[in-house]
């Protein structure tokens, strides 16, 4: 199981903002939320929204481990 | 220092023991950033953070900063949380043998922080509340610096 | 607030102040000049004002200042007499709508006050005493602002 | 009388910083001091030395009243 986080309007449009998620694998993971929640899968699919895998930003897909922590990360607005 | 706070704080307390004891710094410059009530058009200003990731991605920038501008030292507060107008959102100090590497180095982490920082900020206003992204000012600002 | 003092002052004091109770203010930015030990090379600055006459060339400058950069506030707090080393000399703080007019006023700021300002310098170290004239970089400095 | 103050390098040559002298004009004041202390008088002639009459500075010579208060400035150092 790996938790997952989501940030900004992610976790408005979900209802959560963490919880954890039983795949080994970054898309995976993503396919399995937007499985359950069309609208989140959509809100996670947009432009901008980047991952991160145990705090570092990742591109494209990769494997993940059973404690990781992996965030969904809309467009970062600065403070 | 870099850090978050859900709290109010007094920029006048950091700065204060941001200056203790230098004997070779002969600048400090600080920006404070104040949450504007617009007139009543911003009640509330509401800011979220990635604990951990973002204190890791302020350091990065703050160590380019040292390594640019030759610092002495570097000090960041952010707020998150709900932040109510009138209160302070962020507290950057740099501290420098001279004024201009002082002031250019505040200048480029605000631009950092205003802009590319880790934070969804969202704003409950008298419509509703709504995400914000940065202004195309603020982009234009943090390009200066590529 | 234009003013000069003979004793040691807390920036962060000055800065908690000037910060207190703004409402339509985003940006706070200041700069604070310390007095460096120069590795030993210089033991006590010295620095003579003409009571009246600085404040108030001082005070023509910060009102340009506000007209320029479209400024909220201005506070200059100035020390004279003998400060050693660690010792705060100068204080400036701007206040302004957003953070770029902010830090160009309390850089020009700092410019006119380090290179034209009515004072005039001592440097006491172990060689004896010696009036200072400014920079060369100080001139260029001030001369950006023209 | 006018009081006259001497700032920076001008009060340790003469050796004072504030005094009462009886003359009625900028020119005069100086020409008196120089009487005086040569070394004075040379100190005030050099390159950028200014005069304020009254805290506010004047170029050329200048009546004085009685009351009037007289600053010799070296060139100024900035804090």
């Amino acid at each position: 199981m790996a938790k997952v986080l989501l940030f900004g309007r992610l976790g408005d449009v979900a209802g959560w903002r963490e919880r954890q998620v039983a795949a080994t694998a970054l898309y995976a993971i993503r396919d399995c939320l937007a499985a359950e929640d069309p609208a989140l899968g959509e809100a996670l699919a947009a432009p901008g929204v980047q991952i991160a895998l145990n705090q570092a930003i990742v591109r494209g897909d990769a494997p993940v481990g059973p404690e990781a922590e992996v965030a969904f990360l809309p467009p970062m607005s600065g403070g | 220092m870099i850090a978050l706070t859900e709290k109010v704080f007094d920029p006048g307390a950091l700065l204060s023991e941001f200056c203790r004891g230098r004997q070779e710094t002969g600048a400090v410059a600080t920006f404070t950033g104040i949450a504007r009530a617009e007139a009543g058009g911003t009640s509330i200003l509401e800011l979220e953070a990635y604990p951990g990731f973002t204190e890791a991605e302020i350091g990065k920038i703050a160590d380019q900063a040292r390594a640019r501008f030759g610092l002495h030292d570097v000090s960041i507060l952010h707020r998150v949380g709900k932040i109510a107008p009138g209160e302070p959102i962020v507290f950057v100090a740099t501290a420098g043998a001279h004024r201009r590497a002082a002031f250019e180095a505040c200048d480029f982490l605000m631009d950092y922080l205003k802009s590319r920082a880790p934070f969804w900020k969202k704003e409950h206003g008298p419509a509703g509340a709504r995400w914000v992204e940065p202004h195309a000012q603020d982009h234009a600002d943090a390009a200066r610096w590529d």
